[in-house]
Formats: structure tokens, C-alpha cells, sequence
């Protein structure tokens, strides 16, 4: 039931507004609004009934295993939140001055510095919002870069097939083309074919490394040299970022920019979809270029650095300073972990991985890349399920649901046929992993004996298994004050 | 080990499952020359709960508790408590993007009852379940309508200069690489409104993909919205609002302006339940008619049916996504601002329209009381003529980086600068008193005021 | 699983603790414990999954109609909440100075205030912890006040048999003999019983009014009199006070001495099974023997009073204040509340349980008391179905649970047999209490035609009905590190 | 109307069902003459949930943010965030009392769970699932000990000096009038303990139902406990031990007293993740050996199975209850602190022993560290000899209330003034440094005193 079907019209949660405000009366008729607007009209407790009953309808890293490869659902640790909701901060307007931002700004250079210090960077920014706006920022960089040297010809960007949709679609946003590259057998990126696209047209490459295939590019350093050779820059999707923390630097790797997702590596709350953080770091020769607001220190204290002090800056991103709440929780989770504790994150993410994929594999199933170390994460193919069986990715995934696991990631990266990507990520203990490869046995076993039981699931969450056709088919996006009768908008 | 779980029995264990003796052998595909040398030693020693704890109690104390009247697009309003108890349950902040639809009923439904909400709030059909930003929603709305705007071959876009100037600058960053080409229209000055004949001289002849209206603009003052969506509608363009939402309680919603309405509204869902908090994390929403929602970016929610014809909720639409459609996106946009959303669709559950009313409506009624008050300091005068909602430009007899320094120094925030952004103006300052200012706090501005402005000006 | 079950040695959350403590070299080794405690090692992940799960499986105001006769679970307002936990409040040291103070001693001061006027008292003591530390409280007064007077030989302390059984078991604590007091055919206590119960020995009665029986004592003025008259008190159990706010006044009524629920008609949490608050009123001759501490006003501020500002206290009932946390949200209660709205809690409260009771009566059940309006709560009574059908009162109530509705209270007041005491409260919508009469009604069909799905009841909760026989009989009362097979603890 | 749902037509039809024209009417029982004449006229206004947040936030401010040595049976210990994140959920937090174990299976189990650990941590094997505080479980431990002993006829029980004055006059209120007689047993004035020889001297020849071993006393000073256990059993009396839970990580505890370990220990639980919010709510604990078990007052969760053999949890030996036992119950008790015994779970789990050792471990050495530092001042000395978990008593050159006073008014609380109490000890101030205090906050403290006592010396 929606909160709009238990609305009823006069009901208030009267409370929550000032009690006896004056009329509008400076507002000019012409420009008021006729008809109010078709909220809810309901009390304070169907409100705190309701979304506390839609929330236990959820699955989340707080109450189940969550191996969504990619997205690193790990522990998000409750003090980074209560700590960053301090009053002090909540109440701070984006626009008072510096002299009343010291301790929001001092958090907020120590994590600049932090940042700096794992990926190897000259520089960072966080003003980007999430992966893909810090995405936008690089590759937006890349071509300032560029223009500041009349190098205007380069209008390629070059993307791995693994990438993340987001690489591809970010270098577009950016004015630029994106070019496929293809990966090799083993997973490492295609090097002849790599060498084959770079060119003058070249304005640089995104990469993840460790890749969407959960395997390191061995190869990273000639790929960088090709790349840097014809003229291009190196882009660093820092999404992966946990998996090597501590253990080697994109800066070292040779990269130029890199984003990193602070809601992945710096295990800051998914929130059901974000928001998210996506700071970006740079080489010295793209310092000038960065997004501002950044943060800088003198002897006066911190202060807000903005276009009129970076003036060769790509510029701003959003109104304010990007999702400082979010750069707080992370600020606060690195500080938890501390020097020792960052190497440990990609240890134990490490370790967890490859033990999962050593009993998965043995439990039957098909790693994508079998010769390879597994990083933080790691791929499975279930073709020879889907041929035997007939049973697909998406039926092992929603089974698992039944199971109390969320499922893997499926069906990306796409270029692996009915795949699951697996993070357990380092703060999954054995018996959970333990759990979920015998869950996943009995699927397999369930598979072979009862595919049905697979193509029908999930069986015990609220719903059974939605009808996407049909939502695409026949968008129903707003509940209407005008009945539907029991086809819900079909349009 | 902070964090994880391993006992030394467990790790023993598993590597004897992978078959190596340490785990650093794990990485041994890392090409050697590139290992870290040694532990990051930039980087401080860990510090317990407690610790971190003491440093962060001492840096939100220094960011001091000043009283504020500053709006320019971020606004100090009472949040229901029950908001950020419902918000901050596990369940929704620890929960990742619907994907498993299955799984995520409560989120899912949570964005659903957003869009339908924002839908009501604009009266246009369709709303996305966020985006970064005000500002940069605006940008992607741009992108929107130029896509949406088949007809029409030009990049050009219309760009009051009477919009909020940090927008104006998030915009260009997002859609000039792309070519866009924004035109800026201009304000009468003794009105601080825009009009046709500024929107037309700004035009030219030349032919015109989309318009931004803002509503009200960056003065506060409220716009002309019938007029302009006709003159752009008649020109060809498509018709973006830029609004504050809250503002809607009281005014004219997008879908209604002119004579067909506007085409998309956007803005920041940060007056719904977001705290100030620096400026973020808030919300973006971006709203459009039935016709443009193909070329709408971000995440959709559509309610269907399950195996079993029961109701449900799923994302959808989601060949306009990077992750399905890549390089052929509607835009780069992933991960979105889920969790303000929640918080967004909480307090409008709450307030629910008469008490939306009934904010905007006091809002409105502290700024003019604030205004009044502060006029009556020689030397104080409104700036412009034109209504406003709840936010208003005036003129100061000093520059206004002057006077709210003095005020800071006695932790009061007196409002945004707007000469640093239109020097046009001379010196300007925008207040805002929303409905969590009270009697006392306005009259302490202006008693405050007058002395500071009383003593400069004696000793200048 | 218990968290106990989900330890692993070694395993730590580790932050929560001082990270490199000295050895405790100060303290001989003779007092030195010799083997660390059992509690269970586990990280933080690990708690925050395990008790967000177990939370889950909790039926709860904020999640479900619970219309518990007598217990009042109402909305509890959110910013009850948030505002008694600001920081300022959390830190301070119950032993400040009162220049420390003076912010949450303003607070309980004005709540004093507020529940004077609401109870027509003269004076109020916020020390009680929870209503029965309120009637010890009470009853000791009484007794103080007898002696005080030399008048020792009143050794009985009279209590109806409706009355809850705190009220006999604190007149014992006080070292009184509870006599109990019969009900009369309509609800109303037996005049003539108490007539001829009152004598020299009487110290005083304890009367519920409204009664637990959910009517309201129309002979009110006779009791008063006549306990009076015998030179004994009158003592008001307010657990049911919200039946009557602004609408009567115990202080009115003739009662000597009141305790109020705060946790009932002021709305603050019942968190699993409290804290509460039981504040006491009295009249001006029991004022000298409140317990300690009260709050007191002068010019220089707020201070507490102790035994040294009131020597003829009854003393001490808790270390210091008690449960302040409580008050603070009671006191933000009554101010969102205000003067209006004192009055429409039993307004609204009665209007809910007479539609209820109509609706109800209407659907075939039996009231307890037919010919008499309901107060906030009314009776029903299973009898018939009982002896027809062979269901019984905690059949319905287990079935309820299977419909999403929390039971009523069962089998209190021990006088009416089969029933059920129901208490919707006022925050209920009536859309809700429909639902909860459809689901009555839909259970009494079910009570005839199919008896044993009642019997077997309830079918949906995380556990079918419990053994509590087994229970008491085989005492497992505490994990131990010995495994105890399947049978958990036979002892 | 906060808080109330019924619209206008809700109303109108709810009467209609029950027949009366007016919600008035309902009340037509209660005699006319004792109606309320009108509205509570002393009652302020309501105010909007804004407008009290204003004010709670104003008075919580004034209370100010003083640097906290005090202990004294309340301790301002490290909380992690998660336990109140978990504890407010609405589910714990707006639950009642267990009495459909079916649909309470969380709150029961989370019971379960606590009794399991304070059985441990006191190594007795049972615990009930709270008591109000400390002071009043101890008071239940002696009512229950009178029961228990049934071979002793006598209502007398020796109560050392060195225990809490705040809770030996708690014990008075609630024991003395059932006639039970408490006798005060001495200390040595150069240790600072109680022995043998002081617990006989009060003991006299007459018979001894219960003894009270404080372990620490209210000197932070370490009994001796086996010898105190053994000599109390060896006079037939039960032996109680009143204990700082927290001390008990590294202390023997209770059950391991003596020979035969004590019989009941009781306690404050607050140490374990409660806020020092004024002094409540705290939760007392009470636990015994399996054979005093029906005699224990409280609630108690027992493990059972279901219909279906499935492990539940239910409250169980409900027959010493008011609720069935009426005026025979083994206390009134009713609502207990269920609540914040939720949180003291989730606080054990997250610390386990070894965090909690650690815990205590600091606590003792900041407050032997500030002791070093504060005796190291002209006057200042510790006053007793004796080894102490983490409060030591010190020798102040003025009476203590008034060096408090100075204290406070540089935002420091020096302590609890012991000479209150205990006049016969001259000017004595009890410190206390928690692992939450710093070492530049001990230096403060240091230097602060230091620099009070000074001048207070000079112009004495
Ligand atoms: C590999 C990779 N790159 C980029 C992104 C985009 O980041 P965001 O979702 O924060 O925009 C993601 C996240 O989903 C990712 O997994
Ligand atoms: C009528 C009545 N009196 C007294 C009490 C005892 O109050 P408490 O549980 O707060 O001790 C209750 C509560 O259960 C009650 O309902």
C-alpha cells in the first residue's frame, strides 16, 4: 500500500509546520498555485508505521551478505555516521564564511592528504558526487589538457570492453568518442588491438585496475607506455581502489587522473542508491585543471579555493562543495583503519575472494578466468548450467534471495556470458562465505533436480519475481489521485 | 583488526583451501617494480572509536553555531525528527541500488512515492529518482531538451542571468564540452525580475533550442512564468523550470505555467529534509511531461505486477542507462542521492501539502518582516520591486563582504553577497528568514546591523 | 542463533576499545579475576546484523496496532526522542553542581508544573522510576504521614480486586496488609464491601479510576468519603490517567496521593519493557514526605532538593534522580501536547474504544460491562466462545498476531473470565480499528468452523506457540559455554 | 490535532456508531461537579515540534559542556555509535513488555542474551532481566536474601560505611519498612577498606541474615572479598555482593568469592553504553545462584521450544510476579529498563571480555596517571592506602565544595566531595579519569587546581 492510499482528506501531522502563519499576501494571484498538490494527507505515526514497514522489505549490508560484485557492500561502520551528523556540521550553510567551516574544513584537507597518499596522486578534488561525475571531471580535465596545448585533434577516448557503462558514457558526456578496446583471453586488456587504436586521435584511455573481471592487468605497465607514448593520458576508475590499498598506487602505475569511489573503497553507505563520493586525484601536469571548491591550508587557517583562484579549473560541478556529508564518513572510516588498517582492506578483501572462488570452483562451478588470481573480486560463468539446464544467472541470483543472500552482480561485465561478479569483500567472516558456498551448492543441486523451483524464484520476499516487460511496457512512474482500476496505468 | 572478522585459525584455514602460505602471495600479478615500498606512512596511526570520536565533537564545535540568514539556494528548515530515525534505519542506509527489485521493495516503493510526490508537486507526469544537485540536474535537463528538442537543429539555450550564478557555473561546466552554447538574458534592475523583452533581445533572430526559467531567481523575485513559457513555447524551445519546491506550495507548478505549461522542472530537494550540512549530500529531481521521459537521465521506478499479479516495484526504463546503453546513454549517472530521497519523501509524507503551505507561507511572512526591520537602518533599502518569496536583495551603503564580515565576527550569517556575482548592483546583500527564524533572532539582526552599519559609517 | 553462538576466539570489534591500554599493575593479583568472561567475541558487523535481525522480530508501536488494555502504547513521537538525547542532556554527571544544571532542571521543573495542573495536586515528585516505584512511594507516604501522627495501628492498606497487582504487592513492600475490595455487578467497586471493610486499621485504599475494568467509578465521591471518614488516605493509581486528561481531576476527586504512568498517557517509549517514569502528586499534608530529590525554583535558578531541604522525606529511591531520560521526553510530550491538546487525548481515546467497543459488540462479541460507556479501554469476555467452541481467550489472542494486530491484554483483571481488556488509544485511526474488527470478526467465524487453526495459533511469527510449562519446569535461563545438546538445558 | 488521526468525517461516523451526538456525551459517568470547570489554563500553548526543538536545544546548551572527573556510581565511558543507532530502532525502543513471546522473540531473545552475559561476567548462574538502578537492586538483593535465607530468623544485615551513601539511603527507603534492620560496618581510615574485623565488630553476637560487600566501595578502594565471603558464610548469613560490572573484567568476581562465592551480586549497569544523562535512566542488575533463582525478583526469559520443537524464548517463573502473584510477589516490579538493558547487550557484545579489560585497564591508569599529577600539588594527597580499580579519594588543603565550586566555574567537575558524607575525614575529594579522559585533560585538571589552590592558599 502506498502512503497516498492512506491519505485521507483534513488529516495532518500537525506538528511539523508553523502553527498559525499569516497569509501570503505579497504573493501576487496571477502567480499562486490553483489547486494544491496531491500529497498524502496522513498522521505522524502512519508515517513512522509505514516507512519503518517498507524499510524491513529490504535487503541491506546490515542484515544480509551482500557479494555484489563491483559495488563492495561491506560493513559501513555507524560511527562514520553518527560522527559526520554532529550538529556542528548539519547546521553549516554551504555559503558561511571559512572562519566558520574550520573543523568541517580541517576534515575535509586531512582526507585530501589521505587520499593523495594511497593513490600516489600530486593532487586531489573532491568535489565530484559520485564515480561517474568524478568520471565527467577527469576526462574533462584530460581534454583541458589538450586544448591548453592547442592539441585539439584528439578526439578519442579509448575503453576497454570490461569497462563500467559509466567510462564510455562519461567520455561522451565530455564531447568525446568512445572507443572500444577489447580484452584478451586471460582477462587481460587485448595489447595488439591496444596498440593497434591509439593514435594522434588519441586523447587518452580509461581503465580499471584491477579490472570489472576481477583480475589485475599484468600488463599495465606497457599499456600505460603505449598509451603515454602516442600523446594520450592515463584515466585510473578508482572503483576497484580496495582491492589493492596499501598494496601498490595508480600514481605509481603511471596514471595521470583517477576517480575513486569513497562509497566502495571508503565503505561510506549506499544509501538504496547513493549518494555517494567521487573524488578525483591528478598528476602534477593536471593540477591546474582540477574541480574546484578545493580545500587549502596557510597560516590563517583552511579556506575554500574556487574559480577565482584556479582559474584555468574545468570548473564547478555542483552548487556547493559536492557531498561533504559523505566526505566526512569516509574521512572519519580512514581514520579508523588508520596506515595499518588501509593495507589490510585489500589483504582481506583479497583473501576472502580467492577463498571463495576456490570452493565455489570446486563446489562445480565455472570460473571465467581460472588461470588467474582473483583480486577482490571474481567471475563466474554459468553457461554450462544455462545449456545443461536450461537455468540462467538471473535464476541463480534470485534463488539466492530465498537463501537470505543477496544475489551477485549479473551479467556484467557483459562480455562473459551468464555471469555472476563476486565481491565478498574483508569484512565477510569464513562462516558467512562457508554459508553461501553451501547455498550455492544446493542451488546447483537444485538446478539439475528442479529447475523449475530456480526459473520460479524468489519464493519468500514480498513479491514474487516483477514483471520488467510489463513496467517498460506499460509505465506506471506516479500514482495518480484518479483511480486505475487493477491495471495500474496502463498507458 | 578493525573492521574484519579473521581469527588467525580462519585465515590459516583459507589459505590452505586457496593453496598459498601468505596472503601477500595473492598479489602476486602485481608486477614487483610497483608494489609500495612500505606502509603509507602519510597516512596517521588508526585511532580507536573513541578517538576519532573526541576529534570530530572538537572540529563541529569549531565550525561554531552561527545564527543564519542565508538562503541563496540552500535553507535552514525544521526537519521532523522522525525524518533522519526513519532515514538512518539500516535497511535503507546500508542497502545498495534496487537491482534485485525482489529485494528491495522498500526502496523501490520509497522512489516510487518520491516521483510521484515530485510529479504532483511540478504537475508534470514523470519524475526520475534524483541526481546529484540542483545545479547539476539543470544541466542535465539541458542535455534533456536539446535531445528531446528533435525539431530544432541549434544548441542554443537561454540562461537568465538572474539565475542563481553557482548554477550558471555548474551548468557550463557540464554542457559546454558537449557544444551547448548558453545564451544569457538579462533583468530589469528596478524589478529584479526577467521578461519576454530580455529573453527575445537575448535570442535574436536565430533559432532557439530550450529556455530555463527560474522561479523564483536568484533575488528571490518571482518571474513572469506565463509569459515567458508562451514567448518560448511560440519560439520553438522547450521550457525548463528551475524551481525551489518548496516555493510550489504556494506558486503556480510548472506543468501549469502558460498556456501548455513547461516542459521539464528541476531543482534542489534540499528544503524537504536535508540538513545544510556545508551543502551536501542533497538531491537533485528533474520532472518532465509523459512525452520526454525516454530522454529523462537517471534511475526510474515503475510500479508492475508480479508472477503472481500482485503489485510491485521495479526500476525501469533502463535502456536509457550507462549501464545498459553505454557510450548511448541518456547520461553518465550512476550511483544517484537514494538516501536524500528518502528523506525528501518522509517530510513531504509529513507535511503533506497544507503544511508545505503552511512553511512557504510563514517564509514568506518572516522575510517581509525581516526586510521591514532592516529597511528602517538608514542606509538599508529593498533593491528590487518585484514580489518575492522568501528571499530578498538589499542595498547596503557599504560593500557587503564588509558588513558580513563584522556580522560573522559576532556569529551571525547575514546573507549571501550578490555584488560579488553582480557588480551591476553595487552593494547588495540577499537575506532570507525562513520559518525557523524567530521574533528575537530578526530583531537581533537588525539591532545588530544598525550599530555595526551606524559605526563604520561614522568612522569612514 | 545467539550472538554467543556466532563467536570465534579471537575475534574482536576491535575500535570500540582503548587500543594500547597499560597493564593494571595496581591491583593485587589475589583480587584478580582467573579466567576471562564468556561473552561472545565477534566483530562489529556481526552485532549490528545480529540485533537489526532481532529487532525485526519484534511486533512494536511503530510497526503494528497494539491495543494492550492498560499499557497504552501509543505514538511516541519521534522528537521525544531526538530532544532528550541531545548531547548537553547525555553528558552531564547526575552529580554537577546545579550552575550545570540549569537547562534540564528548568525541564523537570516546568514538568512538575504541568502535572500539578493536570492532577489538581499540590506538589509532584519526579523520583519514581515506573508506576510501582510511584506507589511504593505513595503508600510510604501514607505511613509516614500515620506515624507522623502517632497513629500506628493502621495497618491495611485496601485495594480492589480489579486493581492491578502492583497495587497489593507495593502495599506489602510498604509493609501493609492488602485487603482486597470486591466489584460490584456493573464494574463499580462494591460500596457496601468497602463500607464494611473500613475501620481503625484502615491507612488507606488504592483505587484505579477509570478501573482496569475500562469504566469509570460513578461512586467516586462515596469512596472518598467514606475512606476518609474512617481517617484512612486516598490513593490513585494513574497508570490510567489518560482517560481523563482535562476532562477530571484526581486532585478533584478527593485522592490524597497519585502516581502517573509518564510511559502510558504521556507517551514515552516502553523499549522492550521500559524505563518508565511514575512521578507522584500529593496534597498539601503529604507534601513534606515526597521522595527525593525534587526540583525547586528561586531567584539564583534551579536547584534539586535533598534530605537536607526535606527531612521528613520518605528518601532516596533510586542512586539519584531517577530515569531523567523518561521525564525529558514526557516534558516535550506535554508542550507539543499543550493546553489544548491535554484534553483531546481523552477525547480521542475514549471516542476509539466506544466506537470499538460498538463495533465489536455489533460483530457478536460479549462485553464485560454492556451497560456501561467504555473509558479509554473496555472488556470483552470469550466465555461463550470458550465454552461453544472450545476456544479461549489466548487462542484469539495468538491468532491475532497471524492478522498483523498485536493482542489485547489477556486474562486481566483476573475477575472477568475469558477476556480480553482492549485499549486502542487515540493516536489510532479509524481505518485501522476497522481493520482490527474485521480481523475479530474473521477470527470468531474461525473459532466455530475451525477451532484448531485458533488452538494452533499463531501460524506467521518467527516461532509457533511456546512450551512456557517446559519453560519454568526445565529452567534454561543463561547460555553456557557447555554444549547442551538439543534439549537446551534440562536441568 | 497532533497525534490524532480522525478527520471530520472519522468522527462524525464513529459517533454515529455508537449513538451520541457529542465525543462529550462519552463521559457522562463522571459526576458533573467533578468535571474540570475548564482548559488547563496553567498549561502552556502547544508549541510546533520546531518550537520546542528551540527550547530543548536552548536548556541543553545551558547545562554547558563540563570536563567530567566525577564517578562516583556513574561513568562517562566510550559508547560506540552503533549501540544507540541499534537500541532506537523503533522496534526495541516503541515495544512492550514481552508478554506475546510469538511477536516479541527479538526483545526477549536480546534478554536472553543479557542475563547470559551478566551471569558470566559475575559467575553466577542466573540473572534477572533488570531492576531500576543500582541502588534499588541492591535494596531487592537484601529483601531477597532475607527470603532466601529461610534458616535465619533475623531481619538484620551488616551494610559497610564504605558503601555509596547515595545508596545506603536508597537501601533505608526501601527495606526499612518491612522492619528489616541494617547495621553499619566500618573502615580502616588509613586503607580506606573494610575487613573482617569491622563486619564482626558490627556484627556483634546476633544472628545475620545477609552481608553487603562493595567491591569497589565507594573509595574506589579493593575489598577483601574472599576473606569478608567466607567469614559471613561461616556466620550463616548471605552474602550480597554490590559491584561495578565494569571492575569485573578484571576483578574475581562474585561467583568466585572465598570459598563458596557469594550468593547474589547486584549492580549499575550503566557502564555498559549508558549515556550519564543526569543520573537516568540506568539499569540495575541482580543475579544468584541456581538456587536462590525463585526468590529473584524481575523479569527473567527462559529458552524453550515451540509447538514445532524450534528454540524460542518466553518469560518464564512468572509466578513471583505481582501480575500473578499479587500481594505474595517477590517485588512490585513491574516496568523494568528494558531498554537500556538492550543497550548494555549490545555493548558487551561489541567490547567482549577483552575489550572490556581493556577498557578497565585504561580506566585504572588515567586515574592513577591524575592522581600522580594532582598529588604532585602542595596539599594535595591521596588519602588512602589502599589499591583501587579507577577512583582514588585524595586529602584536599580546603574543604572540598569549595575548591568544587572554583573548579566549575572554569568548566571543570573536580569530583565528588567525599567530606559531605564522610565529615570524619576531613577535606576529601573522590576523583575519577575514565579511558574517555585525556592526558591534556588530566594536565588541565593538574594545572587548574594547582593554580586554584594556590591563590585560595595565598589568601587564606
Ligand atoms: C567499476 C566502476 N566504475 C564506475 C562506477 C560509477 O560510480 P558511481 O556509481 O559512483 O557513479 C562504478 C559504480 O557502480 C563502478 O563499479
Ligand atoms: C493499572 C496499572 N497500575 C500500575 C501499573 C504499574 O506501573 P509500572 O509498570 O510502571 O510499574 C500498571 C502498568 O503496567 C498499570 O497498568
Amino acid at each position: 500500500m502506498l502512503i497516498h492510499d492512506q491519505s485521507r482528506a483534513g488529516r495532518r501531522a500537525t506538528t511539523q509546520a508553523p502553527l498559525n502563519p499569516p497569509a501570503p499576501e505579497g504573493i501576487p494571484a496571477s502567480l499562486r498555485r490553483r489547486q494544491r498538490a496531491a500529497l498524502p494527507e496522513v498522521s505522524e505515526m502512519q508515517v513512522v508505521r509505514h516507512y519503518t514497514r517498507l524499510s524491513q522489505k529490504n535487503f541491506s549490508i546490515d542484515t544480509h551478505f551482500y557479494p555484489l560484485g563491483s559495488c563492495t557492500m561491506k560493513y559501513n561502520p555507524r560511527a562514520c555516521n553518527s560522527l559526520a551528523m554532529l550538529p556542528g556540521f548539519l547546521a553549516r550553510h554551504p555559503l558561511a564564511p571559512d572562519s566558520h567551516g574550520q573543523g568541517v574544513l580541517a576534515c575535509l584537507h586531512d582526507l585530501q592528504d589521505i587520499l593523495k597518499a594511497v593513490t600516489g596522486m600530486h593532487a586531489v578534488s573532491l568535489a565530484p558526487a559520485a564515480g561517474a561525475q568524478g568520471e565527467f571531471a577527469g576526462v574533462a580535465m584530460i581534454r583541458a589538457y589538450h586544448r591548453a596545448r592547442g592539441d585539439v585533434a584528439r578526439t578519442e577516448i579509448l575503453v576497454p570492453d570490461a569497462a563500467h557503462g559509466t567510462n564510455p558514457a562519461s567520455a561522451v558526456m565530455c564531447g568525446f568518442v568512445a572507443r572500444e578496446i577489447p580484452t584478451g583471453p586471460d582477462g587481460d586488456v587485448d595489447l595488439e588491438a591496444l596498440r593497434a587504436a591509439v593514435g594522434p586521435q588519441t586523447a587518452g584511455i580509461m581503465l580499471t585496475n584491477p579490472s570489472t573481471l576481477g583480475v589485475f592487468d599484468r600488463n599495465i605497465e606497457a599499456i600505460a607506455r603505449t598509451v603515454h607514448e602516442a600523446g594520450g593520458l592515463l584515466y585510473y576508475d578508482g572503483a576497484n581502489l580496495n582491492a589493492i590499498l596499501g598494496k601498490v598506487r595508480p600514481g605509481d602505475m603511471g596514471f595521470d587522473v583517477i576517480h575513486m569511489n569513497l562509497h566502495k573503497t571508503f565503505s561510506t553507505p549506499h544509501g538504496g542508491g547513493g549518494p555517494g563520493a567521487g573524488p578525483v586525484g591528478v598528476s602534477a601536469r593536471l593540477e591546474p585543471y582540477l574541480p574546484v571548491p578545493l580545500v587549502a591550508r596557510d597560516e590563517t587557517g583552511y579556506r575554500w579555493l574556487t574559480e577565482a583562484d584556479r582559474p584555468d579549473s574545468i570548473g564547478r560541478l555542483s552548487a556547493f562543495g559536492g557531498n561533504i556529508g559523505i566526505l566526512l564518513r569516509a574521512y572519519v572510516y580512514a581514520r579508523l583503519l588508520g596506515r595499518e588498517g588501509m593495507g589490510r582492506v585489500a589483504e582481506f578483501a583479497t583473501l576472502n575472494a580467492n577463498y571463495l572462488l576456490a570452493r565455489l570452483t570446486e563446489a562445480g562451478f565455472e570460473a571465467a578466468y581460472p588461470k588467474r588470481r582473483a583480486s577482490h573480486e571474481f567471475i563466474l560463468s554459468l553457461r554450462r548450467e544455462a545449456r545443461d539446464w536450461g537455468v540462467t544467472a538471473m535464476d541463480v541470483a534470485k534463488r539466492l534471495l530465498d537463501h537470505g543472500y543477496h544475489a551477485p552482480t549479473t551479467y556484467f561485465p557483459l562480455l562473459v556470458p551468464e555471469c555472476l561478479l563476486i565481491e565478498p569483500t574483508e569484512t565477510e567472516s569464513k562462516e558467512m562465505l562457508d554459508g553461501f558456498v553451501e547455498a550455492m551448492t544446493a542451488i546447483r543441486r537444485e538446478a539439475e533436480e528442479d529447475p523449475e523451483r530456480l526459473r520460479g524464484a524468489p519464493w519468500t520476499q514480498p513479491v514474487r519475481r516483477l514483471d520488467e516487460v510489463r513496467a517498460a511496457r506499460h509505465l506506471d512512474l506516479a500514482w495518480s489521485a484518479q483511480p486505475q482500476g487493477a491495471n495500474h496505468g496502463e498507458s | 583488526m578493525p573492521f574484519i572478522p579473521h581469527t588467525d585459525d580462519d585465515i590459516r584455514a583459507m589459505l590452505a583451501t586457496i593453496g598459498v602460505e601468505r596472503i601477500d602471495r595473492l598479489f602476486d600479478e602485481i608486477p614487483q617494480a610497483l608494489r609500495c615500498p612500505e606502509a603509507l606512512g602519510e597516512i596517521p596511526p588508526a585511532l580507536s572509536e573513541s578517538g576519532i570520536g573526541r576529534l570530530m565533537r572538537e572540529r563541529a564545535r569549531a565550525d561554531g553555531e552561527p545564527l543564519c540568514f542565508i538562503g541563496a539556494g540552500a535553507y535552514d528548515h525544521h526537519i521532523p525528527a522522525a525524518v533522519w530515525e526513519l532515514v538512518s534505519r539500516g535497511e535503507f542506509y546500508s542497502a545498495y541500488t534496487p537491482y534485485q527489485a525482489e529485494a528491495s521493495q522498500g526502496t523501490l516503493q520509497v522512489l516510487y512515492e518520491f516521483q510521484s510526490m515530485m510529479s504532483a508537486l511540478t504537475a508534470l507526469d514523470a519524475s526520475n529518482a534524483s541526481l546529484y544537485d540542483g545545479a547539476s540536474a539543470l544541466a542535465e535537463a539541458v542535455l534533456m531538451a536539446l535531445r528531446a528538442n528533435r525539431r530544432c537543429t541549434s544548441q542554443r539555450v537561454l540562461v537568465p542571468r538572474a539565475l542563481h550564478p553557482l548554477w550558471r557555473r555548474t551548468l557550463a561546466t557540464i554542457v559546454e564540452p558537449q557544444g551547448v552554447e548558453l545564451i544569457e538574458a538579462g533583468f530589469d534592475i528596478a524589478s529584479g525580475q526577467s521578461s519576454v523583452a530580455h529573453y527575445a533581445e537575448a535570442a535574436g533572430e536565430d533559432e532557439i533550442a530550450a529556455v530555463i526559467i527560474a522561479q523564483p531567481n536568484v533575488f528571490g523575485v518571482l518571474e513572469p512564468v506565463d509569459a515567458l513559457t508562451d514567448w518560448a513555447r511560440a519560439r520553438g524551445a522547450l521550457v525548463i523550470g528551475a524551481v525551489n519546491p518548496l516555493a510550489l506550495a504556494l506558486l503556480s507548478p510548472p506543468g501549469d505555467w502558460g498556456a501548455q505549461g513547461a516542459d521539464i522542472a528541476c531543482g534542489e530537494a534540499q528544503p524537504f529534509g536535508m540538513p545544510l550540512a556545508s551543502g551536501g549530500p542533497y538531491a537533485g529531481f528533474l520532472c518532465c511531461r509523459q512525452s520526454h521521459v525516454r530522454q529523462l537521465p537517471g534511475r526510474i521506478v515503475g510500479r508492475t505486477l508480479d508472477a503472481d499479479g500482485r503489485v510491485g516495484f521495479t526500476l525501469t526504463l533502463q535502456a536509457r542507462e550507462q549501464h545498459i546503453r553505454r557510450s548511448k546513454a541518456t547520461s553518465n549517472i550512476c550511483t544517484n542521492q537514494g538516501l536524500m530521497v528518502t528523506a525528501a519523501t518522509i517530510h513531504l509524507a509529513l507535511l503533506g501539502a497544507e503544511g508545505l503551505e503552511r512553511v512557504a507561507a510563514q517564509c514568506h511572512a518572516n522575510t517581509a518582516h525581516l526586510v521591514e526591520r532592516l529597511a528602517a537602518i538608514p542606509g538599508v533599502e529593498p533593491l528590487f520591486s518585484g514580489a518575492v518569496f522568501h528571499e530578498r536583495a538589499l542595498r547596503l551603503p557599504l560593500p557587503s563582504a564588509e558588513v558580513l564580515e563584522s556580522l560573522a565576527a559576532h556569529e551571525l550569517l547575514g546573507g549571501f553577497a550578490l555584488d560579488a556575482h553582480y557588480p551591476e548592483l553595487g552593494p547588495a546583500l540577499l537575506v532570507c528568514a525562513t520559518e525557523a527564524r524567530t521574533e528575537e533572532e530578526m530583531a537581533h539582526y537588525a539591532d545588530l546591523l544598525g550599530r555595526i552599519l551606524g559605526a563604520r559609517l561614522a568612522s569612514h
